[in-house]
């Protein structure tokens, strides 16, 4: 009979002490990140309006990714870092250049410290942002950090062609190819001029010779 | 009392699309009414094929695939992994001091968030929705932290062979032990709300009692296995990382609300074992070392010849990952044998004659995952 | 005890065929020949100083190179008929654990891929239950002694098993085409063959 | 009403019917306003409970997020699945709405303000809301599903077996003020809390306790909400419906849950009794009359997002076990405590003032504890000293 | 209400006004279905939860395809699963929407090389609106909700589709 009593008492002291509870939590402060309204991209703005208690989204955030073309020296590094091949880039010759950043100071490569050389420019750099896995690891391998993770997350679209993110215009592309093109041009003709020069002295031996 | 009226049982189809199967799982039920007479789960509705994947990805590029085997513990399965590839390549010694602290603080913050999600989701299917959302609502809080770490919010890929991939910004270390200060007493809160509340015992109690000895023979692992009686841990029995020099108790199971090995047990497991999670994140925040937080490590991997099973506790029980390698740059087998694995397989036997309404909790007690369960 | 002691234990008081494999990396490996496995399992079990309640795991792969096949040293080839790729074998392995001794043990035996049977230990340990559905499933290794070997994690009517080496994956399913399309193929790397 | 009518010169019969018809239709629209309303007072008084906003986007703080459901449900398709009996298909629902709308005849609005002041007012009251076992049950079994049948089954379990408690717990306010009709009850209280019936003994408090979990159960709310429970039956009897007749069921339960506050408001509590100088004003009696049912739906509304489900068995024992035999203790006990002190009205009045102080003690732990729960959770977490990022 | 979806020919001024109206309505109540296989269901759960408060929308969880009208993809679909997602998707009521959620949803993400996945869901449904990200943010998941709630403004219900 003991028992009978006690689960009637129970019932009620533990569903009394639930509501107490849940009646308590309609008067505290509501997280709710109004967000439309609200911009969650500045830590500031969210630490500020809720005191601390919430965190905006962090510097370091993966979000969408972003290509700086002027840092890229083509090595395909990030192509071969990622696991499910997201990156295609297709690269053709281009004349040497020393990178330097926006203020003119020469950019290192991240690991060996040394200046960062380009001897070939991109002429398709596509990155599948419907199967890319936002997992940081090509931003992790790229030498002179030209692939970032921005704070960047809407980016909704109607079909999943248009979620192919295309760094390289097409007439950039056509620039880059008609300057290769010009480069093969000069290399053959300076390997025609030498192979002529090796002509005529092989021609002068052989004449010194008899 | 033997009818004389020819019954017929009902084979109900808890489908793979259903609110209190945790993902995509569906069980086949013979019913005669409410009561099962026979439960046959279906699984492999979240198949995808990880082990076969692993055999044409490289070493450090399947960490990224350790985060979706287990989402709801990212980090743990994570560090199973490494310390798995660390273990074959002979080079566990040499990862500083700082890195394992940081390893260590990260996946105890992971296993708070995922038994919260564990328990949060047993409240749902009893139909207290409330506490559910507020575990949600701490859950928000150790996101931050961990996307204040690595960057991501659920699948962190921060913990590399070697080490981890960046440090821990400064005002981590405060921020978490401020969470903590917060969390454990919103934690007992919850606790009082729902844990301790007489209609949720009633549920839970004596429902799908599982013995010691049937525990062991189903290899039940982690709270499912402690909760039947066996004081098993792999970070207190075989410990690995700086497990040894912290010190925090196992909570067992203990018959409180019914029998040893019930439903209730394997809950009120989880629910101390967040208290000992906090524990021990407070003793590391004291004891982290400065210095390197990485081993040089070769930008390709290729570990020597040969095989390994190695075990961590992820909270659904110890996780273990079976590498065999024959020299080059990707596994030549990788099989990860997981907790709700096995806790799954116990479900058919346990579930005969209990009410459909007990098979949810069954499910909720036993913190079932679907894509540990399929791979 | 440790697994040299383990080796020696079996030698002596089960009649198996065994050999012990320590040059493959951290954790050495007992070598069990496939049809006496059964035996050296229930010993490993019931044996009383051993005691290995609890089978943690059971795996198994498709291995093609010849140097490392083991199942020609043991069974004469010769009155095979001769399959033409059966010099390729399925390899598996048991890890076994015992809480009250807290030491553990790796056996390893193989298969010939043309025969692929091997004997289900379901007797000894019931979670060898789905483990062994699941090497079924994905491997394609037949258990005898199983009491309801069906595919786990594969549709029923699947064919092929896709843990082989030699395993080409379906274009379709039920009607529903899952063929790459053109936008997979334009980010495949000219070099890797998929 | 009709008196009114009459003057503008119809003769009686057609006066009558026109004023029939008007009142009704005011009635009908006050209740499905009333049930749309209050899907959205619960969603956002759910979102308060777990520290979130509900619906706060049509119309000022979302108030009119009713509105945009009630159209958006009426133009989806209907179907009807193919294996389901049709006819019973159709109809279910209409039974589970003149089982509810039925109870607007009866229903007081405040002193005096009542359609039909019938003298078996309480009794038509418990009578006709058994319709919606009818309207359940047809439901389960028509829509050819699994999942429906059973939570047909259990619906019609739970009403059938919580229509006994409910009934036997209204006998004690029916022998204190010794009427059926909802108007007498209402006029045996007084305006003072102590007057109500609920404290007039601590049998009536025991039967108040009884009605209001029987009629929980009957309203199908959590903590029974076992027919349409979410994460067992997927929804229960209602599994195969969507459109329009899913916008019937819907608005059927929530008007159902706006009954519910009515009765007990008028039965227990003392509805829309004024004190003596202001007796005239109906509009104020039926502003306290609706303050009343408001807190009893906010109580309802509080329970379903704290308490867990129960279990079908748990819930037959709960009904046979315990609401049973206290109902029968409530209505001996009663019907003794008034033999004995049917003589000494003083003795009466001071228990009834000790059962109010026993309320008000209750309600006072009950804000403590609310107190400490308020500042568990208001200790700020990474406070902007620690914000040094 | 099928029969006078999509019937009229002519676009004056009464049509479209009505037809705003009602988009309005059906804009406002997008009751989403519980359907989450993956790592997306977690973030579609904590955009239920308090801090990116999906029900502000007015879409709540709805268990069953019947009543809901937004079908939210969230997660890895096997083929083993793809044939059930395209019965979940018959059986939910005329005005139907989906949005795709994540890589696994929308291209077969990462497990796009295994045998047993579906190379994105667009091959067994319809979808509407393809969300990047893996798993995306809640804040993501409200922009896409927020993006359906324009395209469905837009929307002719009563006059004929184009």
């Amino acid at each position: 009979m003991g028992a009978y009593f006690q689960n009637i008492k129970d019932g009620f002291t533990t569903a009394f002490e639930g509501m107490s509870i849940s009646f308590a939590t309609m008067f505290v402060r509501k997280e709710t990140v109004q967000y439309p309204e609200v911009d969650i991209s500045s830590n500031a703005t969210i630490a500020e309006k809720y005191k601390g208690s919430l965190m905006g989204m962090p510097e370091n955030y993966r979000g969408i990714l972003d290509v700086d073309l002027s840092l890229c020296t083509a090595c395909q590094i990030c192509q071969k870092a990622c696991p499910i091949d997201c990156i295609v880039i297709d690269n053709i010759k281009c004349d040497k250049t020393k990178l330097s950043d926006g203020d003119g100071s020469p950019v290192l490569n991240r690991f060996t410290q040394k200046e960062a050389l380009k001897t070939r420019t991109v002429t398709r750099f596509d990155i599948n942002a419907a199967k890319c896995m936002y997992c940081g690891l090509c931003e992790k391998a790229c030498p002179t950090s030209a692939i970032r993770h921005t704070n960047q997350f809407e980016m909704n679209r109607e079909s999943q062609e248009e979620l192919i993110l295309r760094f390289v215009s097409d007439d950039v592309k056509a620039t880059a190819e008609k300057r290769a093109s010009e480069i093969e041009a000069e290399a053959a003709a300076k390997k025609a001029a030498k192979a002529k020069k090796a002509q005529e002295e092989k021609a002068k031996e052989k004449g010194a010779e008899e | 009392m033997t009818s004389a009226l020819k019954t017929e049982y009902l084979t109900i189809n808890m489908g793979p699309q259903h609110p209190s199967t945790h993902g995509v799982i569906r069980f086949i039920l013979k019913t005669d009414g409410e009561i099962i007479y026979e439960c046959d789960p279906d699984v492999g509705y979240l198949h995808r094929g990880i082990e076969k994947i692993a055999e044409s990805v490289t070493w450090q590029g399947f960490v990224p695939y350790t985060d979706r085997v287990d989402y709801v513990c990212a980090m743990n399965s994570n560090l199973s992994y490494c310390m798995a590839v660390e273990k074959l390549m002979g080079m566990e010694t040499e990862i500083p001091k700082r890195a394992e602290y940081i390893r260590v603080i990260v996946s105890e913050l992971n296993r708070i968030s995922s038994h919260a999600v564990a328990i949060g989701a047993a409240d749902m299917d009893m139909g207290a929705f409330t506490p559910f959302v507020h575990f949600l609502r701490e859950r928000e809080h150790i996101n931050d932290l961990l996307e204040m770490a690595c960057g991501a919010r659920l699948t962190y890929n921060y913990i590399c062979i070697g080490g981890v991939h960046n440090d821990l910004p400064p005002a981590f270390l405060s921020k978490t032990a401020e969470f903590l200060d917060h969390f454990e007493i919103v934690v007992e809160q919850i606790n009082r709300l729902i844990s301790y509340n007489q209609i949720f015992i009633k549920r839970f109690a004596n429902v799908a009692v599982v013995p010691p000895k049937m525990a062991i023979d189903y290899n039940l692992v982690g709270p499912n296995l402690r909760g039947s009686g066996i004081k098993f841990d792999v970070r207190k029995d075989k410990p690995y990382s700086v497990y040894s020099d912290l010190d925090f108790d196992i909570p067992i199971g203990s018959g409180r609300a019914g029998t040893l090995g019930d439903c209730y047990d394997r809950y009120m497991v989880r629910v101390e074992e967040i208290r000992e999670s906090i524990k021990i994140i407070r003793q590391c925040l004291k004891q982290i070392p400065a210095g390197e937080t990485k081993a040089i490590v070769k930008s390709t991997i290729k570990p020597p010849k040969g095989h390994v099973y190695f075990r961590t506790e992820t909270p659904r029980g110890d996780t273990g990952y079976f590498l065999y390698s024959d020299g080059k740059t990707s596994p030549t087998r990788l099989k990860i044998r997981t907790g709700s694995f096995t806790g799954m397989s116990i479900i058919p036997e346990i579930a005969r004659g209990v009410f459909i309404a007990d098979l949810v909790a069954i499910i909720g007690s036993l913190d079932i995952v679907a894509p540990e369960l399929d791979r | 005890m440790n697994i040299l002691q383990i080796f020696e234990q079996i030698k002596q008081n089960t009649d198996a065929v065994v050999s012990f494999q320590e040059d493959e990396g951290p954790t050495p490996s007992i070598y069990v020949r496939s049809d006496s496995v059964l035996s050296v399992m229930t010993y490993l079990k019931e044996e009383e100083a051993l005691d290995f309640n609890v089978l943690m795991n059971h795996t198994g792969f498709h291995e093609t190179e010849s140097s490392k096949l083991f199942w020609h040293l043991f069974f004469d080839v010769s009155q095979d008929e001769s399959e033409d790729h059966h010099h390729e074998e399925i390899r598996l392995f048991w890890h076994l654990y015992s809480y009250k001794v807290e030491h553990r043990v790796t056996i390893e035996s193989s298969v010939p891929i043309g025969k692929a049977q091997m004997d289900s230990v379901v007797s000894l340990w019931k979670s060898a239950n789905w483990l062994e559905r699941e090497v079924y499933d994905l491997l394609g290794v037949t258990y005898p002694g199983h009491p309801d070997l069906r595919r786990i994690m594969l549709p029923p009517d699947w064919e092929g098993h896709p843990l082989r080496k030699d395993y080409v994956a379906p274009t379709s399913y039920h009607g529903i085409d899952n063929s790459p399309s053109a936008l997979t193929k334009s980010f495949e790397p000219k070099g890797k063959s998929k | 009403m009709d008196a009114t009518l009459i003057s503008i010169g119809l003769d009686p019969l057609t006066a009558k019917i026109t004023s029939m018809v008007i009142i009704s239709v005011i009635v009908l629209l006050a209740f499905v306003t009333i049930g749309g309303i209050l899907t959205l007072v619960e969603r956002r008084i759910s979102g308060f409970m777990q520290s979130r906003l509900g619906p706060n986007r049509v119309g000022p703080q979302g108030a009119l997020q009713w509105v945009a459901d009630g159209v958006k449900l009426i133009l989806k398709e209907d179907l009807i699945p193919e294996g389901a009996d049709r006819k019973l298909f159709r109809i279910a629902p209409y039974f589970c709405l003149v089982g509810i709308f039925g109870t607007m005849v009866v229903f007081p609005w405040g002193k005096g303000v009542i359609v039909a002041d019938l003298n078996v007012g309480l009794f038509y009251f418990i009578s006709i809301t058994a319709l919606v076992v009818f309207g359940v049950l047809m439901a389960g079994w028509s829509s050819n599903n699994k999942w429906s049948l059973l939570g047909g089954m259990r619906a019609a379990a739970q009403i059938v077996s919580y229509e006994i408690p409910v009934g036997m717990s209204l006998l004690v306010p029916i022998l204190i003020s010794g009427t059926l009709s909802m108007g007498g009850i209402m006029a045996s209280q007084g305006w003072l809390p102590w007057e109500w019936m609920v404290f007039k003994s601590p049998f009536a408090v025991l039967s108040f306790i009884i009605f209001f979990i029987g009629s929980l159960a009957e309203a199908n709310r959590t903590p029974f909400d076992l027919p349409e429970a979410e994460s067992e039956l997927v929804s229960g009897y209602c599994t195969e419906y969507s459109g329009f007749r899913y916008a019937v069921f819907f608005l059927s339960e929530w008007a159902n849950l706006f009954v519910l506050g009515g009765l007990t408001t008028s039965v227990f509590l003392g509805g829309g009794n004024l004190p003596g100088a202001l007796e005239g004003f109906t509009i104020l009696s039926v502003l306290v009359y609706l303050a009343k049912v408001a807190v009893v739906i906010f109580v309802v509304i509080w329970l379903r997002w704290t308490l867990p489900r129960f279990r079908i068995d748990q819930l037959m024992s709960l009904s046979w076990k315990y609401l049973l035999p206290g109902a029968f203790i409530a209505f001996l006990g009663q019907a003794a405590y008034m033999l004995l002190t049917q003589h000494t009205p003083i003795v009466q009045s001071i228990i009834a003032v000790l059962m109010f102080l026993v309320f008000v003690f209750v309600l006072i732990r009950f804000g403590l504890k609310v107190r400490v729960s308020i500042n568990e959770q208001r200790i700020p977490v990474n406070s902007p000293a620690s914000n040094v990022s | 209400m099928k029969t006078l979806y999509n019937k009229f020919e002519s676009d004056n001024i009464v049509l479209t006004s009505l037809d705003h109206l009602v988009n309005l309505a059906r804009a406002n109540s997008m009751w989403y279905l519980l359907f989450s296989t993956a790592c997306c269901g977690i973030e579609l759960m904590q955009t239920g939860g308090p801090r990116g408060d999906l029900e502000r929308f007015g879409s709540a969880p709805r268990a069953v395809p019947r009543t809901a009208d937004l079908m939210l993809v969230a997660g890895t679909i096997t083929l083993k699963m793809a044939e059930r997602v395209k019965i979940l998707y018959e059986q939910m009521a005329e005005p139907r929407y989906v949005i795709s959620m994540g890589s696994c949803a929308n291209s077969g993400g990462l497990f796009q090389s295994a045998y047993s996945v579906l190379d994105g869901v667009d091959r067994v449904i319809p979808v509407d609106i393809y969300l990047p990200g893996c798993p995306p943010r809640p804040e993501a998941l409200l922009s896409a909700l927020i993006d359906l709630q324009k395209k469905v403004k837009k929307e002719p219900y009563f006059r004929k589709k184009k």
